[in-house]
Parts: C-alpha cells; structure tokens; sequence
C-alpha cells in the first residue's frame, strides 16, 4: 500500500503537468474546435479565415485583458465596452474636425476619464466595481447620446493607422497583429514580473494581507481602473478599424464575450487566480466557436443554445482537469 | 436599539428615500395618486422578482447571470401555453419545471442557452395570458366589507409581491435551510465544516433564485399579455437593486427588504424624471450618477462608523 | 394651443431610433403647437415601455407618440392612455389596440421589395445569404414574412445563409467574413439595414461583389452611388416616420381625424442599376450625415421640417 | 482513575494515508482510543496531525486505511456525518459562521442554547449575547464559543485541534479543567496542541506522528517530553540553549527607537507608555483582551490611538495607514495568519509582498535579488516548501512561518509581533527565539506579544505587562519566571495593589 503511495502514475503526471500550465486543454480545445469546423466544412482552414478569426478574436481578447486585469483583484470592469465604444465614436466624428492624432488623443483621454473615475469609485470611496462600473458605463452613455447630437453633420472618418491595422494584412496575417502582439506580451510579462502585476493578484487573494505589508491598495486599484479605460480606449480604436462604421453601440456587444473570454480563460471572479494567456485562447474559442455556429445551419435558438451549452462544458471540464475547488 | 439601527439602519435609509421621493412625485404632480401607485407597484413587479431572485443567490456567495434570460423562458412559456391550451394553470407547471440547478459561473454559459430556449420555444413575441390571471395584478385591492376607499391606495401588484416574498421568503430567512445559504455565502469553508451541505444548499439557492426568476417572467407575462422571447434589461437593474439594498455582493450580508425598496426607489426616480421631463440622454445619466452615489454615500457611512 | 405630447421609444444607441427622435423634436418644434415634449426614451423590453406610457399618462400629456416594442404588449397601456382622453399614435410598427392610431412603415413590404429586386437581380435562380435583423423582434418577423412571400415567387431561389445580425455592425461584418473566408457559393446578399459592413467586407477581403440589398442609411446610399462594381439596392425605411406620427397626432389633437385609423407608408426602393433608381440615390446623397442615419430625412405631406432642422435635432424648449 | 474509567475502544484508525499531488500527508497513521480518554496527537509542523483530524472527521477522504467507531467500520463522506456519529472537531480555524449572529450559529448546527450557554460561562465569557455577530468577536472568544458549541451537542468523541494556540493562559486553564471534566464523564477527547506542558496536564496518552508515519505511542508520565520530542523530531532534540546568554546591557541614555506614551485606543487600551530600545526585545504580557490587540494595532497604522503619543527615533509620528508604519520601520506579524497571507499565491509571491508595495516598485521585478531574498527567509526559518505553488496547502506552521518570513526578507528595524510562535512546533520555536536574538544584535528592535508565558525569558531582555489597558509591571528576563508573570498579568503585583487602591476612583 505505502508503495502505491509513492510512486507516481504517468497518468497523474500529466494531470499535474496540465494543473500546472492550464492553457494547454485550452489549446486542445481550440484545435479541437477547428478540427470539427474543418469536418463540417473542408477546406476551412485556409489562411484568410485564420486571419479574419485572429481580426475578430484580437479585439475581443482586448476587451477581455480589461476584464482580466480587473478580475484578478476581485472586481470587473462593465464599462469596458462602453469606454471602447466612445473612444471609437469619438475618433471617427472627430477626426474630421480636428485632424487624426489630436482626436486619438480626445478618444483615449474619454477612455482614460472613463476609467478615473471607475478607479476613483472603486479604489477610494469602495464602491463595489460591479456597481460603480455599471454606473459610469451608463453615464458614459448617456454622455455619447448627448455628444451625438452635436456632430450629426460633421460626417465621419477613420484616421488612416486604423484603418491600416484593422483591415490590412501582411503575409495573409491581419495587422492588427503589429498592435495586437505587443501588447499581449507586454500584458502576460507584466502580470509575472512586475510590482503592479503581482500586487492585483495579492489583492484579489487578500486585500487585508496588501494593507498589511504596506500596500495601499487605492493606488493601485485607481492605476488597474485608468489602465483598464485606456485598453478599452485602444482596443474601441483598433475595432473601428476594423468594423469601419462607428456607432453608439459599436463595441457594446463584446461585453458579455468579453467575460466570458476571461472565465474560459481560468481567470477567477473572485479575485487572485488567472492569466492573460488563458484568455486570449478564449478569445479565440469563442471566435471560433462563432463561426462555428454560424456556418451549422440550424435555428438561432438551438445556435445560441448551442453556444451557452459548449461554454458550459468547457469551463466544467476545465475546473475539473486544473482541480479548482 | 442601536442594534436594531445597526441591522436594519440601511433598509431604514431606504425607507426615507423612496418616501422623500414619493413625496417629491406628489409635489411634481399634484394628481399623482391612486393610479399612480397602481402603475408603479406594476412596473416594479418583474423587477422585483428577478431581485428576490438575484439576492438569494447573492445572499449564498454567487450570482445569477441568467436571472433575464429565464424570466424571458418563463414568460414564453406561460403565454404559449395559456394561448394554447386556453388553461391559465399551465402557467404554475412552468414555475416548477424552471427550478432548475445550476452552479457559479455555469449561469454565464446558462444565459445563452435560456436565451436559446426562449427564442427556440416563441421566435417572435406571441401567445397569450388569461384574463382572470392578468386581473391579478391590475388595479387595487377589494376586501369585502371594507370602503374601497380605505384599500384604493393598496396596489394589488404590491399585495401579491408581498404575498410571495411573505410565502416563500420569510420561513426560510429563519428556516435551517436559510441559515444554511447565508452561511455557505458567508464562509463556505467554515459552512462545510459545521456540517452544511453545500451542493444542496447551492441548489437549493439557484433553485429559489429560478423560482423568482419564473415568478418574474410571469409578471411580465401577465402585464403585456404576451411573452417576449428577448430578455429585457432585468439582470443588471436587479445585481443593482441587490447592492443598493444592502446585500453585499460577497455574500452573507443582507436581507431581501433593502433590494426590493431598492427597487421602488430605482422605478419611482425613473417617474419622476418622466414627469419632470427631463431629457431623456440625461436620465440615463442621472440614473448611472444615482446609483452609484448612493453605494458611494454607504461606503462612506459605513467607514465613518467603523471609526 | 400649446399641447404636451409624450414619446415612448425602447431601443437607444440606434441611428435609425436617434433619427426618429430628432425628427420627432423637429416636426415639434416646426409646428409651433407644441409646448413641451416629454420622451422616455431607452433599452427596455414590452413591459418596460407600459411603466413608461404609464409614467407619460401621470404626466399629463395629451398626446403619446409611441414606437412599440411589440405590437401586442403594450395595449393595456395604450387603452389606459385612450380612456383618459389621450391621442395615441404608433409609428414605425402597428399595434393591435384599436384605439391607437398607427402610422408605420410597412415592414413586410420592406421585407417583400427589397427581396424580390434581389431575387430578379441575379435572374430567378441562385442562392441568396439572409442577413435578418435580431431574434424574436416583431419588426424582424415581419420582414421575414415579405422576404419568404418574395421567396415563394421565385422558386428558383435558395437561401444559402441564415444568420442574425442583431442589427449589430460587427456582427454582421464577422459573419459575411466567414462566409467569404469559408467559401460558401451565394449569388446575392439580403440585409436588414446591416449594410455598409457587408459592402466594406467584400472590398477588404478582394472577394467578387454579388448584388446587395440595404436600406437607405447615409453610408450605403453613399456606396451605391460610389463603389465600382456594386450592384445594390436601398428599400427606404424613414426614421422621420416619428415626425408623421407628432403631425397626426396634432392633426387629431385639432379635431381632424385621419380617414383610417391606420396610415401605412409604402417603403420605396432605389437601385443603382435603373435610371430613375439612380437619380433618387444622386438626390439622396448626403456625405455629412452620420452613415447610420437614413437619407430620407422627410416624408411629404407629413413632415415641414427641413434638413437642418432636423439634424440640429432641437425640441421646443430647448 | 482513568484507567478504571477507560474500557472500550471508541475509535480505531489504521493505516490512514493521504495524498495532496506530490505531497504525502499521511502515508501510515494509526490512533486507538478509548471512552473517557485524553490523547495527544502530537507532530512537527507539517506532519499531518491536521489532516488526520479532518480524515477522522470526513472533512477529507483518506486515499486508503480503515476507521472504526465502535466497532463498526465507517466511512464518512462529510462533517456532517461524522458529526451525526457524535465525532466532532474544533478545528484550528474558527468554524463559525462570521455573518451570522450567535444564535443563529446554534440553530445552524441545531446545538441547544442551554448547555450552550452553560459551558460558555463554564469557559469563563461573560458578557456573550446571542444576538451578537460572529464577525464582530474576538478570535479568543470564538474559539471558546466553537469549543462550548461542540459541547453542547455532547460529543462522543471530541477532537480539538490546536485549539488553545490562540487564548492566553487564563483561558486555556479553563478550557483544560472543562476537557478533563469530559473524559472523566466517559468521553474521548483528542488533544492536538504544540505545548508540551498543556499535555502533561491532562492527556493520558500521546500518539507521536513523524512525516505521516504514527511512530509512538506513550503514557503521559514524568520525564516522556524528551523522549516525546526526540521522536517526533526523528533525531537529536535540537532545543537551542538560548535563556541568559543573550540579555544585552542596553544604555537608557540612547534615543529608543520607539517611545509611546500615554497611548489610548478603543474602548480597552488606556494609557500605555514604554520605550523599546535599539536591538531590543521586549515582551509583552496581557491576558485576553487587556488592550494588547489595540497597541499593536496603533503602532502597525491599523487603528488611529485616540491619545497619546507614538516617537520613532525621536520624532513624533502617526500612522493613517500601514504604509506609514511601514515607511518607519514598523512591520507587524499579525495573530491571525488568514489575515496575512495570500492562500492562493505561492510562498515566493507572499515573502516577497512587501518588497513591492510602494509605486516606486512597481515597475519590473528584479527576479534574482528577489530569489536570493526569499530563499534567505525561507531557509533562515526552515519554511517546507513542498507545497509552495499555494500557501493554502501548507500546513497551519509552515504558514505562520511565511508571515515572519515576509519581513525576514524585507529587512526588519522594528518588528512588532502578535503572537508569532502560534501553533509553531517546539523545533521551529527554538530556532525563532534565537532568530529573534540575532535580529537584535543587528539592531532591530522587536516587541513581542506571546500568549504563551514561557516564552518570554527564552527570547526578551524585558517584559511589560499590561493590564486592564495600563502597564502594571516591567519585569526583566531574569525575574520574568512564569509565575512572576502570571501574578503580574492578573494585576496581582505589589506595585498595582498600592496603585489601584490610590486610584480607586479611576473610571
Ligand atoms: N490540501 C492540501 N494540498 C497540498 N498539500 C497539503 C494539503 N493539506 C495538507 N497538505 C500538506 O500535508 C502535510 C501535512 O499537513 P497538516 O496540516 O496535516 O500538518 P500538521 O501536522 O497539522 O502541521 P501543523 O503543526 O503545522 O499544523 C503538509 O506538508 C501540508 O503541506
Ligand atoms: N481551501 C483549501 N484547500 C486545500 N487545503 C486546504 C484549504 N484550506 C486549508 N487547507 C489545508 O488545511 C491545513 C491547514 O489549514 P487550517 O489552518 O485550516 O487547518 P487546521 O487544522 O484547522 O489548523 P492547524 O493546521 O494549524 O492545526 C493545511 O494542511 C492546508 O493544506
Ligand atoms: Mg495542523
Ligand atoms: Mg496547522
């Protein structure tokens, strides 16, 4: 019996080696998916659907570092796509008027307010992120609605960098990508190796331990929450890029996706556990997982059933594999 | 004294606000009565419910996303089956099939597939409510031997939300099954050690939660005599309701009063901007600045009271 | 006279739903005879817009312009309204209750003529993708009943794609993307106001254009009018109908009652392959205009305002 | 007595082994007990007594072994079963719900409220109302109330693991007559507790587990504890020779490096003064609740003293926040672990916790001197690293290791310790006192709270110590023998008899 005990089943191993590194099932999962898409439809797997996959799932995975960052620390951020929707709409209105660059700059700086003032709410009165996040997406559209009034007539236009990465393409591969890898290696790098990064997940783990050791967890809930408006601001910029029609609702529909790019992705809501990693293989699962449904002929209501039921057996299975309890 | 301030200090707060605020709709509009209150204990019926719904599940330390998409199911249900079948009991059968079971994050995942069923089921909006059921939450109360005037002011709406929050809720607060879902919402650790099952507890949370959720769907049912198959915006007014009535979102904490005045303030104030005739971008404003001052202004009572 | 006149509308953040309220506060403010406007204007579904009727008959409006959110969940409300001396008027889609007075856009001929230009359009024979609006929206449901009665005509005709857009651009834009990348075979495309996308993906992906079907938004009327190679139609489907709903209204207000208690606009559609198509797109040209926006800012005979009175979108009061 | 009393087997574990993925908490534990016994379940950190208890109690599965409770083989699934077969634990953490108020915590567990509140005064808590909220209670009376809950659903078999690790010695001598009265009323009891001498007091027999393996199984008698120690060590006793030697002559003419006077906080701190000098260790001695959570909670920034003044090398300070402590030098190890550590971060990511806590260090962490910092901590204290990945799989020492650790690693000037050597086994502790020493020599300045009275001549030059919110005596390490303190911890010194009759009239 005790020798049983000690020695390790090759089985088990490789249930440690995925415990360890949980964005292997998820690779799996995505090849698995793309596998299936093939079989149903041969031939799928060419390059120009790989790229416009990658165009879609960029944006999304974007949106989705919002909700990463600020799910590490026990909170969310609801006014991501919102944020991303004004500083879209704000460009190509702008842009007219006032020249590219300063209306990048007028874009990214609503976002960046957007998320001042979240982190004010959040990180110094204590307002639950949910909530306060909730609230500014909702002022902040309200605000849109009345901006809009005011530029009706001044036509719109995309500042021609955006235009470039969101619709060019470089060896078949979107450019969106020359934005895209950067920033995701900057992200992954950041949340391992630097103050800031580890500070969200001990403050997602233990806001209490934080205080104790010296941190004052409003400076950097106030940073993550002004981060996370300029991600949102960048990533409203890249996606009218790509879409090209900037409206009041462009960027609104990724929000839900977006958090579930994060869950799928392992992060926790509850604060303390995730990675960047993970999530952008979410973000291309349920790009993916898009096309997929879209393709299968069948009623919307068995697609998005489908949808929801896929969702639901990943994140099972992958609790269940990484042994989260 | 101060004890009873302490725990019920919130709701209290509540309390004066939404009178502070009807009071404000009696001065913006001298005819506002009767009818009034009729159509405001309506307009909060669905909203209430999913509350009811969202705080039991908050209370046991999760969240339902799916709160919306169920009430949309409910609502389909309900009205093809009246429509169908013309038998107004069919309603009930939906209540029971919908307590369903399902976990944490799963409900994200859940919100998809409700939104499916209920678009599989009505791929439009259709079917039918009884007559004699809508009746039930149109109008105010008669009791027999009373002076309509004396119960004129009481909303049946109201009387019914009471009726089932009084049914289902107020047993189980002290019930071991409600001590058992603060308790998993408060320290699920500390829970299963003393002996809770926490997966039936669970359960047992969601399953309430759908519960209300159905009730909700059904309300909707009954006042637009037709089911939709689109959820409306029911799940982020009732997470906001939840924590502006005192439930925090960790789990634990709270009871079911402060979410369901909450949700009277939040109908009351969009009245009031209606009648005020503000403009409409602006209301959206002023909703998002309300809530959150208001969770603002607790935070910051409730640190000035720890010092 | 100086009348309160109340909007109920339950879909924001929509070019289409902006225009109509700014047309609607235009014709307000033309007509000199209203004193105040009182919009409750927001995303909610059926029973989110009787709390709002409610609210605006607590207000004491006299009469109520309403976009229904289905045409038969908001009647108690409506007949609430009617019996407390309140005009209704529905724009944009019917409602059941005979009381109220309806001015819409007939949504299932816009459905019905935009699809059988199309099915000509690639000769009777062919496979179309089916871009519908949002699930379980009673307008998109009766659009499709005018594209299947469009569909039973030319038997000839498949539908190779069926998908929702949500009248979401990006949505719209991924999935014809897809169906681009993936190679499916389709002859022609049907969209439910989802349009200037579908153009765009085509130019950015090099994929052969194929005819397309549209509504009359700035951005597409000005595609049709400059995109080589595009063969395309726009069936007009005019927010300003919330501006025929406040003359209506007024009209009643005023003791003179339309003949029928339900005015239907006849959607118009231009092409850019016959002449006459040609010239109504040239007309309709308006580079500046927020590319959600429909072009056909007016509707003769209903609405006075012009067009920058419209775009300055100004209520009386304000 | 006992022997008479004790007859039948009430509970019979063999060969219980417990896996954690690389880890073997458990490879072959046995334990008998008897009706009306008290056994000790003794072990270092890490050697599985913890996980045993939650295994006897169906808090975790066991991966093979069997369990008998009467006879009858059993196999629970969860607590609560075990619970219904009358075998109940009082586990190291607070098992109470923090949300629910105290009755309401009765009728959860269906416990009945007059024996309830018979053993909670037996326990010695006044004052107690049901209505209060657990979250709002001390730690001490929380484990009280655990204990006086189990009782009162009248165990068969009662388990309390490192229950009296947090009380102070007032309570712990209750809580020992009250587990006494037990087993002679026929019950079993069995005793986890690092302290060797709470043993001797009342247990009959000690089951002695090393790295998993039961090893021994001993008649509490005079003389044992060595042997005792030796085997659950697996060596030599590495009981450092520490008392005397170390007292250092420190002149009062120099600046301390911490002067408090007058310091009032809450509604139980009063007025304390002290300094602490340059490399000093100063003890600090208090029965429960005497103020002692309120100074340290002053002085670490995470309270606001509501008078009184607080001089750090000479200059008046304040904190609004930890961060301000920490800026001067004051770093606290608090007496609860869960509140210090990150349970779902690895042991690496908490040591280093306060090495980036300013915005100045936000930026790229420099990945090797941090290596080299916590290596240094984590051997300095001999922290088991097997289960590093998430200190919430280490065991309950290890863990308070990592709280100590942190600020090993970050450089301490002063340290302010609440109680560090709680539920640390007696090896571990004899390297902490010595740690404490040479900190000192290297000038740090340490004030060190300890339930335990023994510990203070082993690690302090002096001691103060405090009651009913005041100092009432300063005792120096070579009078400082356990029955000095404890007379001066109940106020019973000559100097707070003169003193409390000529203030008599003092609030
Ligand atoms: N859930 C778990 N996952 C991984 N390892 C675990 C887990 N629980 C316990 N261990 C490991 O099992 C071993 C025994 O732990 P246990 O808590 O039983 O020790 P203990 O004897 O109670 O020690 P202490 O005196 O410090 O409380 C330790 O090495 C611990 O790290
Ligand atoms: N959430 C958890 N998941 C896995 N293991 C846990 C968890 N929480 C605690 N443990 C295990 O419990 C043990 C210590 O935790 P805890 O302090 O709760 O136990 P205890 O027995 O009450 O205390 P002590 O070990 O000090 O006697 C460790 O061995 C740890 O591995
Ligand atoms: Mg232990
Ligand atoms: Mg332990």
């Amino acid at each position: 019996m005790a020798a049983t005990v000690e020695t390790i089943s090759p089985l088990s191993r490789v249930g440690r080696i995925v415990r360890e590194n949980p964005v292997i099932p998820l690779v799996l999962l995505l090849f698995a998916l793309i596998a299936l898409l093939n079989v149903l439809q041969p031939g799928i797997f060419n390059e120009r659907w790989v790229g416009n996959t990658i165009r879609f799932a960029m944006p999304l995975a974007m949106l989705a570092a919002c909700q990463t960052l600020t799910m590490l620390t026990g909170g969310i951020d609801l006014s991501a796509g919102v944020a991303a929707t004004v500083s879209a709409f704000v460009v190509a209105t702008l842009t007219p008027l006032v020249g590219g660059p300063m209306a990048i700059m007028l874009a990214l700086g609503a976002a960046v307010l957007i998320g001042l003032v979240n982190g004010f709410g959040v990180g110094i009165c204590r307002v639950h992120p949910l909530i306060m996040t909730l609230g500014t997406g909702l002022i902040a559209t309200g605000c849109l609605q009345v901006y809009q009034r005011y530029v009706i007539n001044t036509g719109s236009e995309i500042p021609w960098f955006f235009e470039f990465l969101g619709t060019g393409r470089t060896l078949g591969m979107p450019n969106g990508l020359y934005l895209f890898v950067p920033f995701a290696i900057l992200i992954i790098w950041g949340l391992r190796r630097t103050g800031f990064g580890r500070l969200l997940y001990a403050i997602g783990a233990n806001e209490n331990a934080t205080r104790l050791s010296g941190v004052r967890s409003w400076q950097v809930l106030m940073a993550l929450y002004t981060l996370s408006g300029l991600i949102a601001g960048i990533t409203g910029l890249l996606y009218v890029g790509i879409i090209r029609a900037p409206s009041l609702s462009l960027a609104n529909s990724l929000m839900l996706p977006s958090v579930a790019a994060a869950v799928i992705g392992g992060t926790s809501i509850f604060g303390g556990r995730g990675t960047y990693s993970g999530t952008i293989v979410g973000a291309l699962i349920l790009t993916v997982l898009g096309t997929l449904l879209t393709l299968l002929q069948i009623p919307e209501g068995a697609r998005r059933l489908l949808f929801g039921a896929i969702i639901l057996a990943v994140t099972a299975l992958y609790v269940r594999i990484t042994d989260q309890s | 004294m101060t004890r009873v301030l302490a725990r019920y200090g919130w709701s209290l707060g509540l309390l004066a606000i939404l009178a502070i605020l009807l009071v404000a709709t009696r001065l913006i509009q001298p005819n506002f009565g009767a009818s009034g209150l009729d159509s405001l204990a309506r307009a909060a019926l669905p909203f209430a419910f999913a509350t009811v719904g969202m705080g039991i599940v908050v209370i046991a330390g999760g969240i339902d996303l799916s709160i919306a998409s169920i009430m949309a199911v409910a609502g389909v249900v309900a009205a093809l089956l009246m429509h169908q079948m013309g038998d107004a009991n069919a309603g009930w059968v939906v209540l029971i099939v919908l307590t369903r079971v399902p976990d944490i994050v799963v409900t994200l995942a859940m919100l998809f597939v409700w939104e499916g069923v209920a678009l599989l089921i009505l791929n439009a909006p259709g079917g039918a409510a009884a007559p004699w059921l809508r009746e039930l939450v149109v109008g105010a109360v008669t009791i027999p031997g009373l002076p309509p005037e004396l119960t004129s002011w009481l909303p049946r709406a109201l009387v019914v939300l009471i009726a089932f929050v009084v049914i289902f809720w107020l047993p189980l607060r002290r019930s071991k099954l409600g001590l058992s879902i603060y308790a998993i919402g408060s320290d699920q650790h500390a829970a299963f050690r003393s002996g809770v099952p926490i997966g039936l507890t669970r359960v047992a949370a969601y399953g309430f939660a759908g519960l209300f959720a159905a009730l909700g769907g059904l309300s909707i049912t009954l006042s637009t005599g037709i089911g939709e198959p689109i959820a409306g915006p029911y799940l982020m007014a009732s997470v906001a309701a939840v924590v502006l009535g005192g439930v925090a979102l960790t789990g634990g904490k709270g009871g079911l009063l402060g979410p369901i005045i909450a949700v009277f303030i939040l109908r009351t104030l969009r009245l009031d901007l209606t009648l005020l005739s503000v403009d409409p971008n602006v209301t959206t404003i002023i909703e998002g600045t309300i809530m959150v001052a208001v969770v603002m202004a607790g935070g910051l009572l409730a640190m000035r009271g720890r010092r | 006279q100086d009348y309160t006149i109340g909007v109920s509308n339950t879909v924001q953040g929509n070019g289409w739903r902006e225009e109509m309220i700014c047309a609607i506060k235009a014709q307000a403010l033309k007509s000199g005879e209203v004193a105040s406007l009182n919009i409750a204007h927001r995303n909610t579904d059926a029973a989110g817009q009787l709390e709002d009727i409610r609210n605006l008959i607590q207000a004491g409006v006299d009469a109520i312009v309403v976009n229904p959110a289905n045409p038969e969940g908001i009647n108690a409300a409506i007949k609430e309204a009617t019996d407390a001396g309140i005009v209704v008027v529905a724009v944009d889609q019917a409602v059941t209750e005979p009381s109220a007075y309806v001015v819409s856009n007939n949504q299932e001929e816009y459905g019905y003529l935009g699809a059988k230009w199309l099915f000509e359009q690639i000769g009777g024979e062919g496979s179309v993708v089916y871009m519908r609006g949002a699930a379980g929206a009673s307008a998109d449901n009766d659009r499709d009943k005018g594209f299947k009665r469009a569909l039973a005509e030319y038997p000839g005709v498949k539908v190779a794609q069926e998908v929702f857009t949500g009248w979401q651009q990006d949505q719209g834009k991924q999935q014809i993307l897809d169906y681009l990348a993936t190679g499916v075979a389709f002859d022609g495309v049907w969209t439910s106001g989802i349009d200037n996308v579908i153009v765009d993906a085509f130019v950015e992906s090099g994929a052969p254009l194929v005819p397309i079907v549209g509504a009359d938004n700035a951005g597409f009327v000005g595609q049709l009018g400059s995109v080589e190679g595009l063969v395309g139609a726009a069936v007009t489907n005019p927010g300003s109908i919330g501006a025929a709903g406040v003359t209506v209204a007024l009209n009643i207000l005023k003791g003179e009652k339309p003949a029928e208690q339900t005015v239907l606009v006849t959607p118009a559609l231009w092409d850019n392959v016959s002449e006459e198509g040609k010239a109504s797109i040239a007309a309709a040209q308006n580079p500046n205009l927020d590319p959600e926006w429909p072009v056909s800012v007016s509707i003769a005979d209903y609405t006075t305002y012009s067009t920058d009175e419209i775009i300055a979108c100004k209520g009386p009061g304000e | 007595m006992t022997e008479a009393a004790a007859g039948r087997v009430v509970l019979d574990a063999r060969g219980v082994a417990k896996r954690f993925g690389a880890v073997a908490a458990l490879k072959d534990a046995s334990l008998t007990v008897k009706a009306g016994e008290i056994v000790a379940l003794m072990g270092a950190n890490g050697a599985g007594k913890s996980t045993f208890v939650k295994i006897l109690t169906g808090a975790l599965r066991p991966d093979s072994g069997h369990i008998h409770i009467d006879g009858q083989e059993s196999r629970f699934t969860s607590p609560a079963q075990a619970r219904r077969a009358g075998i109940m634990p009082v586990y190291q953490e607070p098992s109470l719900i923090p949300d629910l108020d105290v009755g309401d915590n009765l009728r959860l567990v269906d416990a009945p409220i007059e024996p309830f509140r018979h053993w909670v005064d037996a326990l010695g808590i006044t004052n107690l109302r049901l209505d209060d909220t657990i979250s709002q209670l001390p730690l001490a009376t929380l484990r009280i109330l655990d204990l006086a809950l189990t009782l009162a659903k009248e165990p068969k078999v009662l388990m309390l693991d490192e229950m009296t690790a947090a009380l102070p010695t007032d309570l712990v001598e209750r809580v020992l007559t009250v587990i006494r009265g037990q087993a002679d009323a026929g019950r079993t009891v069995i005793y986890i507790s690092h302290r060797f001498a709470e043993i001797a007091r009342v247990c009959d027999r000690a089951s002695v587990l090393r790295d998993g393996v039961t090893v021994g199984d001993f008649v509490i008698e005079p003389g044992i504890e060595e042997k005792i120690v030796e085997l659950m060590l697996g060596g030599v006793p590495t009981r450092a020779e520490v008392t005397g030697a170390h007292i250092r002559a420190v002149s009062s003419a120099e600046t301390p490096r911490l002067r408090v006077s007058q310091l009032a906080a809450g509604s139980r701190l009063a007025d304390v003064s002290f300094e602490l000098r340059k490399g000093e260790v100063l003890g600090v001695v208090a029965l429960e609740g005497q103020g002692q959570d309120e100074l340290f909670d002053v002085l670490a920034g995470f309270r606001r003293a509501q008078g009184g003044t607080i001089e750090v090398d000479g200059k008046a300070a304040s904190f609004g926040h930890p961060a301000d402590a920490i800026a001067k030098g004051l770093t606290l190890v608090p007496g609860d672990r869960k509140d210090a550590l990150l349970m779902l971060r690895s042991v690496r990511e908490n040591i280093a916790l306060p090495l980036l806590a300013r915005p100045s260090k936000w930026g790229a962490i420099p990945m090797r001197e941090e290596a080299a910092r916590v290596t240094g901590a984590v051997e300095r204290l001999q922290i088991d690293m097997r289960a590093q990945a998430e200190v919430r799989r280490l065991s309950g020492g290890n863990q308070q290791k990592v709280t100590i650790g942190r600020w090993v690693a970050a450089g301490v000037e002063t340290l302010l310790l609440f109680d560090p050597t709680r539920g640390i086994d007696v090896r571990t502790k004899h390297q902490i006192y010595p740690l404490l020493r040479e900190l000192a020599a290297q000038g740090a300045s340490i004030l060190f709270y300890t339930s335990e009275l023994g510990e203070i001549p082993l690690a302090c030059d002096r001691a103060i110590v405090i009651f009913g919110g005041r100092i009432v005596d300063v005792i120096d390490a070579e009078a400082a023998t356990e029955q000095n303190l404890m007379r001066a911890a109940y106020g019973l010194t000559e100097k707070e008899r003169a003193a409390s009759s000529s203030a008599e009239a003092r609030p």
